[in-house]
């Protein structure tokens, strides 16, 4: 496989560690058990998870996924320009990207919040179970992330510990945060 | 650098949107005034869907297009691996109850 | 050089834990004639009942209380002299070290389901002899951090320098005995009756006499250590000191 | 191989310790005592009653055993706390391992021996009662989540920020993973059936396997690293009355 003549012989190097793909793949095998888990159990009662189901707003699912899907892009944008050596607009997009995980944040709390209210808590039946399940534990690895975009943004600041490496391996443990949420979402939501 | 590879990313973006938006009209083609139906067409489809949007992310956002051709074969197999799972629960589920 | 002060302070505790160990031993009515795993649960109650024993359980199970807890320092005394022999890591004293974090736990467990149990002996007989059989299984069981600790020793004594030893060789024979001495108090819950229950001839009195016997005799071994090292140290020229932490 | 020469028979009595206490771990719980995988926690009194009855043999036997070996599990700590204390980060962290793990054995396993041993002894003792066992001892032993949490992170913080490569930058990560299962099974609190009770499938048995791939990989990687070990052959350090750079 040759590397088409734009891209210099850099580009073929695994973004970031390779330590953090191996966390990658395995949070992805274990939530791909939950999901499957998840799956299995909701055709064992479609009925009372189709009328759970009916209880979220898929405006707020929506909402989410766009601002995760839009946050990845400027984690993107942060370990270009990083590595093209414009740390300042690097620096910027992170803020950005750390601005849109907020917003998701409050959206998905607002969310759990309206839920609560409405009379549908984590042991309320098994939909709403998975529901909380399944968003609080993403929830918690977005948190996770807010750490490693403090560990860009604190490699950015300063230029002798500038270490791109570690700038691409905290990008890949976001984007696995935007991509779990992809899945949740359309299992949570959208399926039927 | 020129545009070029500053362009890509955002229509990846527009396009992943594009997927998330027609979720909304893909339930409403199997949902009837408010009533959500249950419909393996509609599941089989989300899943699918799903599927393409993980492996954009990791091909473009994990920019795993410029990558060793390993961990090229690595994410595939490993989308597959998320897509047998999902689509054989589901379906031995149904199969079950 | 970083003088070992205080160490003789905490060495001389010993002597106050003695007099609290024996008076509670002593006190509590439970121990001098152990109570046997096979009382009814009217038994057990009227022994919980009867007021004159009521504050004797009392105050004997807060006397144990300060008692267990307040080994961990001559305990600790143990880990320095650990880190004195010639070990090439730090791995052993570290096992003692977690020793006695979990040994004195366990025992205070142990005291807390009897002190719980005569805090309302008016209870239903069956829960005081639940609380009575939680604090006797834990008591008679917690051997495990007894027995690591005493073949950690004995350990870390056959691994030192043979011809300049912080320990002499018998030290860790003795420990490997009283190791071994603990051990059937494992195996209590087996038997409600017999050698083997937890009132038994192994697991209650060769038990005890075993830990009796391992604080007196680490006790008298840990203090003339102590006094040695002090002399030594008064006697060695500061300068061949190199000292970290 | 002289033993007597061997500068690393510390680590390596250490690492054998840990897999003799594995391997005892499984056959008390798995076979003996049948205490893993748990029984189910909705079930009626005389359900745990009879469960106990019908285990009772196994239960005394298997406990009995892991009272007088649950030692073992102060070397596989202390072995851990040395491959932190080899890093190039703070002492802290080893000393909070330390302590983290020495306090996890007591309600992770011992308070489970003790109060299945009790329930086991007296079968005719009041079924309600009984069943108060049967919750405490599942309830302490799955549902002490604090402990492995923290020790994990504790440990994963140290492999990151670590220079001398004691251990790969993966485990580190993969601590992260197991850290999370201790997150996963808090909610066997809350439900008494279902996936997420304290032998449900994802709470229990999926996080499980975590701690199964999660523990084989460092008994693996804690052996590379005594092979690596190099202390050399030089004397062993001598007697120094402050204690010695150790």
């Amino acid at each position: 496989m040759t590397d088409n003549a734009g891209e210099g012989k850099r580009d073929r190097a695994i973004p970031g560690q390779p330590d953090m793909w191996v966390l990658v793949l395995f949070e992805a095998l274990v939530f791909t058990a939950y999901f499957a888990v998840y799956l299995y159990h909701r055709s064992a009662d479609s009925e009372l998870f189709l009328r759970s189901q009916a209880q979220l707003r898929p405006l707020f699912g929506t909402l989410d996924t766009l601002l995760l899907l839009t946050s990845s892009l400027f984690m993107l944008r942060c370990a270009q320009t990083a590595r093209a050596g414009a740390h300042r607009t690097a620096m910027t997009s992170a803020y950005i990207t750390a601005f849109l995980g907020v917003a998701f944040l409050i959206s998905k709390i607002t969310e759990w919040i309206m839920l609560v209210r409405g009379g549908h808590g984590f042991s309320s039946n098994d939909f709403f179970m998975y529901y909380f399940f399944l968003t609080g534990i993403h929830l918690l690895h977005l948190l996770i992330g807010f750490i490693a975009i403090g560990v860009i943004v604190y490699q950015l600041r300063g230029p002798a510990r500038r270490s791109q490496e570690l700038v691409e391996t905290c990008a890949v443990y976001w984007h696995t945060v935007d991509l779990l949420w992809v899945l949740i979402f359309s299992l949570l939501y959208v399926v039927r | 650098m020129n545009t070029q590879p500053n362009r890509r990313p955002l229509i990846i973006l527009l396009i992943l949107s594009a997927i998330t938006l027609g979720y909304l009209a893909l339930d409403r083609s199997a949902d009837s005034q408010g009533t959500f139906r249950a419909s393996s067409v509609v599941t089989t489809i989300a899943i699918l869907l799903a599927l393409v949007k993980v492996r954009f992310i990791f091909r473009e956002f994990m920019q795993v297009r410029n990558a060793p051709a390993l961990l090229c074969r690595l994410t595939d197999l490993w989308v597959l691996i998320i897509g047998a799972a999902l689509l054989g629960s589901y379906f031995s589920g149904l199969a079950v109850h | 050089m970083r003088r070992a002060d205080g160490e003789l302070i905490l060495f001389w505790t010993l002597p106050a834990l003695a007099v609290l160990w024996i008076s509670a031993f002593f006190l509590f009515p439970g121990f001098v004639h152990p109570m046997s795993p096979s009382m009814t649960a009217a038994q057990v109650a009227d022994f919980y009942r009867d007021p004159a024993k009521l504050s004797r359980i009392r105050y004997s199970m807060i006397l144990f209380n300060w008692f267990g807890v307040g080994l961990v320092p001559m305990l600790t005394l143990l880990v320095m002299q650990i880190k004195r022999m010639a070990h090439r890591t730090p791995i052993l004293s570290y096992c003692l070290l977690g020793c006695i974090a979990g040994g004195p736990t366990v025992f205070l467990i142990a005291d807390l389901f009897w002190l719980l149990a005569a805090f309302a002996p008016g209870r239903d007989p069956q829960l005081t002899v639940l609380l009575n059989d939680l604090a006797w299984m834990t008591f008679t069981t917690a051997v495990p951090f007894l027995i690591g600790q005493s073949l950690i020793i004995a350990l870390a004594i056959y691994l030192d320098r043979p011809d300049r030893p912080v320990f002499r060789r018998w030290v860790a024979h003795f420990n490997v005995v009283i190791a071994a001495a603990l051990v059937p108090a494992a195996f209590t819950g087996l038997a409600l009756s017999g050698p083997m229950a937890w009132n038994g001839l192994l697991p209650f009195w060769l038990k005890n006499l075993a830990i009796a016997a391992w604080i007196v005799v680490m006790s008298i071994v840990l203090g003339r250590n102590i006094y040695r090292q002090r002399a030594e140290g008064s006697a060695r020229p500061v300068t061949e000191q190199t000292v970290a932490a | 191989m002289s033993w007597r020469n061997n500068s690393k028979r510390e680590l390596w009595l250490a690492w054998y310790s840990m897999i003799a206490f594995y391997n005892i771990f499984v056959i008390v719980f798995f076979v003996l005592t049948h205490a893993q995988p748990p029984p189910y926690p909705y079930w009626s009194d005389a359900q745990v009653v009879f469960w106990f009855s019908h285990n009772r043999g196994g239960l005394l036997t298997g406990f009995a055993i892991m009272f007088a070996l649950a030692g073992l599990t102060l070397p596989a700590n202390a072995l851990i706390a040395y491959s932190i204390r080899r890093m190039s980060v703070s002492r802290a962290f080893a000393y909070s391992y330390l302590v983290i793990y020495s306090l996890a054995a007591l309600p992770g396993m011992l308070l489970l021996c003790v109060v299945l041993s009790v329930g086991a002894m007296r079968p005719d003792r009041d079924p309600v009662l009984i069943h108060w066992l049967y919750d405490f001892a599942f309830l302490s032993y799955v549902g002490t989540m604090g402990i492995f949490l923290i020790g994990s992170l504790v440990w994963m913080l140290a492999i990151l920020l670590d220079k001398n490569r004691v251990l790969p930058k993966w485990f580190g990560y993969l601590n992260l993973c197991n850290a999370l299962t201790e997150v996963v099974v808090s909610p066997a609190w809350i439900f008494h059936r279902g996936v997420l009770d304290w032998n449900g499938l994802i709470s229990w048995w999926l996080n499980m396997v975590v701690f199964g791939i999660y523990t084989s990989a460092f008994i693996m990687l804690l052996r590379n690293m005594i092979q690596r070990e190099d202390f050399g052959d030089g004397p062993l350090p001598t007697h120094q009355l402050a204690g010695t750079a150790r």
